[in-house]
């Protein structure tokens, strides 16, 4: 269908149809964080097993959402599972470079600076959604499981003794 | 050609409506999130701020005066629309969630306390819940809520032992997600001789079905001008006027008081009492010219129409996408109003309405405010289309085709 | 000719200026009243209704992310146009009174209680003062009351004394009465020095000052549309994000929340959290448009604007009419916005603005909304001439002139 | 002035700068009720000494306003003074009568019956007060102190010991 070509990529269908690492982890030890897109009712519920280092030992993703949110979760899980915290990181800052310029468009703010780009951080096949970026509301679609990752990685730094 | 109404005429007074999006004409079906405006609207609002604008109730100039009796007329029509008994009784708020929370403040937050119990329902948008968790929250008010059938109708089987001890009951009058008309007066009369009030969330019901209050019986009565063709920025509340005038006020400033000392005041009557700061005065013109304009159709034609399009919505639908769309909500029209909410086989209704979008058709994805609802029907989301005046059976088959093109495009 | 601004220019920008009210032309002297439309607002509100209109954040399709963008379009004019640090700490409400009442429920009875105290002024708002009247009812809170001087300034020598123990001083930022323009900045200090905090009711401040929240030092900042040029039904709060994000929500329902389930709830980020319901869209894009429109003129020269031509009707009132008038509030037009009360012999104010309107001039009659601040003066009401950037010297001749039509009528 | 004429006759300027019955009564024994116009700040206060039979033996006038409120105040005292319950309330009829088709326009209702006219009672004097219907934000302060009054003969005859 014209002009959703670049939204529907194959390999997002793919991750929507097949999602990885989907399932529930025991919590504790794991560390269970949810998040929720207050407009469209997506939710997602990220599971994390974090080593003692920091690094992602293990991590599932349940809930529900749209093929946006629920391949970026599917593809984000795959992309951090035993990756150090730092590398975690890097990767929640390259994507979300990739989607923020729109994403503080969206909100009609400008005074904040866009995330920087990562050069040195690979995204893969998280590149395709780079199309998201062409349809503004759909960005937080994109970016919910980031977010959450993002908030599960710094309760486990805060509390390290609590997994 | 079932329509009553001349929509091919009315379709012209929506200056939107011949706006292009994505190279397709705009198909708007999503009027129960909020309506289109007709030019009898925008002109009003146009021609009042161009030559009659003033701050109202507060100067003895000419074009004050013109504003004043402009404003007060705005709420002259709003009672005549919903059949209030007296113009005092028809409170301005900014929409209906103020007007809710008006009630809960006001008066719930005055007379009810532990030992209490509110009545709710399951299919509640959350304007109608929210309020009452927080007074739950606060006061320890019992919050009690009425089930619902498979067939998306309250579930009253239990009605004599969920109204027991209740001092409330606050209800839809029409869903907005299932599009289910609830038995407002048969309520009004289990609850009152239970000893209980009735407050009816007429959001969805005022835009769509011939509204008196005194008919349904309730004892208040919440509504909101941007579903009803009427401009954002205003809504209101009827009650009846002893409960109002027992009742404290809510927000309070200039315009609702009579006197203020440095060790007291003294509200101002009815209405007034409840408007605090200036009122959307704007938009009470423009209000008052979408009233004129339902009433210019008038308000069983718009019934009439909205039962025989969504017959046509609900038939066409099924018959054309068979086993792949699952309606919520009433199977017959006659119970329901405009509203179609409904799951398409594995697309999720935010790819949905994406992909409709393309096809210039405007549909509503999302927990539409009622995340209880969707939790009872076991889903994070529906795509919701919902009719209006404007809308006809083009549009309806308009939405059809672009769902079998998102059945295209996501199919295996 | 003194201005600065070419206002024979921005007349024509004003459609209603060009009515004819009693055979004569407007001479409108009532913005602080509330302020007439330039032709700017009204046309982005109604091509915005004729081409995006829709409901915001609750959509996917595309005249919804146009009307989401256009929405939060406004809320980026108004950071920008007030200086906020971030749009999060923007929040949309009806009217600065809501705004107040919002710091009144969510902050002030969530902290406050018996042994707290507020400090107001003499000169304040009822939207200033009877929200805190109704705290002091129900919760025991101490009010206490800077005075003033006998040229209408706030009397600080007692402030030391006044300030001890208060937890909030509301205090507004231009009196609407005596257009004295009160020392804000010296009184945040005072303020956080004591450890309390500051509201500024911002309602006649941000439609005739350059406003900084953050040089102004303030914590909470009420402002409101209608008196900037913008539509009535829109106005906000500001407060620093982290006094925001503490305090609870207020008015509850549909947008305001992030999950709702029967057993409870959580509000969403901010802004939103404190706008509940469908907000005043159609307001947010003209008030963007009236922000646009003070920002192409300049708030300095608006500023200059209103200090000469306000010297200059002080002037020419007090050389023409002499002892007959009596001018309330600062001497020094510097000291003050462009509002002047006054009181004329012994023609009663209510008679005064009803002999003016026969010449077309619009002035206001009455207690402003400040009976207090009557009672401190020791009249029922004074008539106020107040200006903005459409008004020039032939109108505040025309004032002059329609003065001694009263004075012959009351003449004995 | 044009138009003004009928609003501001001779017999109303010289109530208002001469105002009958101007003062105050001890309260208690007689009764003292305020009235207010919240829209321009006009107070009327109206002290009563009803008799036991309900008669105005006296009543008094203080308070601030217009020309209108307090002119009308002066002559409604004058028009009282002496005169039985009845006759007085007959006359609070008639004077709203004069007034109250505009001053229902004004609130944009209709749909209350318009208060009859009193054909055997004689204004005299406050029919000078019929030009203010031409205007129509001004009928609140003429009916101001006739609302006062008929608020004080209510309380009169509710509460006839009190007095
Ligand atoms: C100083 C001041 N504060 C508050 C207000 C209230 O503004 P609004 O009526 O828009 O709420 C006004 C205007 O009437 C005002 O002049
Ligand atoms: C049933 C129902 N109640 C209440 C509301 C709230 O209306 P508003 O957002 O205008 O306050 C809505 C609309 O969103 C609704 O559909």
């Amino acid at each position: 269908m014209p002009g959703l070509e670049d939204l529907y990529r194959e390999i997002i269908l793919d991750h929507y149809r097949n999602p990885r690492n989907r399932g529930e982890l025991d919590a504790p030890p794991a560390l269970r964080v949810e998040g929720f897109n207050p407009l469209c009712g997506d939710e997602v519920v990220v599971y994390l097993d974090v080593a003692d280092d920091g690094s992602v030992n293990d991590i599932k993703i349940s809930g529900q959402g749209c093929s946006i949110s629920q391949s970026s979760a599917s593809m984000m899980s795959s992309a951090v599972k035993g990756k150090s915290a730092d590398e975690a990181r890097a990767l929640i800052r390259a994507f979300k470079a990739m989607m923020s310029i729109h994403e503080q468009r969206l909100d009609g703010s400008e005074e904040e600076e866009p995330i920087q780009a990562e050069p040195d951080v690979k995204l893969g096949d998280l590149e395709a959604l780079q199309g998201v970026v062409k349809f503004p509301v759909r960005i937080k679609c994109a970016t919910l499981s980031w977010n959450t990752l993002a908030q599960g990685l710094d309760e486990a730094a805060e509390a390290p003794d609590s997994q | 050609m079932t329509d009553r109404l001349d929509v091919a005429r009315i379709k012209k007074d929506f200056p939107i409506l011949e706006r292009v999006t994505h190279d397709h004409r705009l198909v708007y079906l999503d009027s129960a999130n909020s309506s289109q405006k007709p030019r009898a609207v925008i002109e009003a609002m146009e021609h009042f701020t161009e030559h009659s604008y003033a701050n109202i109730h507060r100067a003895v100039y000419e074009i004050a005066e013109e504003a004043t009796a402009a404003y007060e007329g705005g709420r002259e029509a709003m009672r005549r629309f919903i059949n209030a008994p007296s113009s005092r009784e028809v409170i301005f708020t900014k929409n209906a969630t103020e007007a809710i929370n008006l009630v809960a403040y006001s008066w719930a937050r005055h007379n009810l306390g532990e030992g209490d119990a509110i009545l709710l329902t399951e299919m509640e948008h959350h304007a109608n819940f929210v309020p009452w968790l927080v007074l739950r929250e606060e006061k320890g008010v019992e919050l009690r809520f009425i089930g619902l059938t498979e067939d998306g109708q309250l579930d009253l089987t239990d009605l004599d032992r969920l109204i027991d001890g209740a001092s409330l009951v606050a209800v839809a009058g029409i869903s907005n997600v299932l599009g289910t008309i609830n038995p407002v007066r048969h309520l009004a009369d289990v609850a009152h001789n239970a000893g209980a009030l009735l407050l009816v969330d007429g959001a969805q019901y005022t835009p769509h079905m011939p509204t008196d209050v005194q008919a349904l019986g309730c004892d208040f009565y919440a509504w909101t001008g941007h579903k009803m063709l009427g401009p954002s920025g205003i809504g209101g509340l009827w009650a009846r006027e002893e409960l109002l005038d027992a009742m404290p006020a809510f927000l309070t400033g200039g315009e609702m008081i009579r006197d203020v000392r440095l060790d007291g005041w003294t509200p101002n009557d009815l209405p007034w009492k409840f408007e605090a700061g200036t009122p959307p005065i704007v938009e009470a013109v423009g209000l008052r010219a979408a009233v004129e304009y339902l009433e210019g159709i008038g308000m069983d034609a718009v019934r009439e129409h909205d039962v025989e399009l969504t017959g046509y919505a609900l038939r066409t639908l099924t018959e054309r996408h068979g086993d792949k769309i699952t309606i919520h909500g009433p199977s017959e029209p006659a119970a329901r109003g405009g509203v179609i909410s409904f799951a398409y086989d594995n697309v999720h209704p935010h790819d949905l309405s994406q992909v409709l979008d393309q096809s210039g058709v405007c549909v509503r994805a999302g927990h539409h405010c009622a995340k209880p609802l969707m939790r009872r029907l076991g889903v994070g989301a529906t795509a919701r289309a919902s009719v209006y005046v404007y809308n006809d059976e083009a549009d309806v088959d308009a939405l059809n085709e672009s769902l079998d093109e998102a059945d295209r495009l996501f199919a295996i």
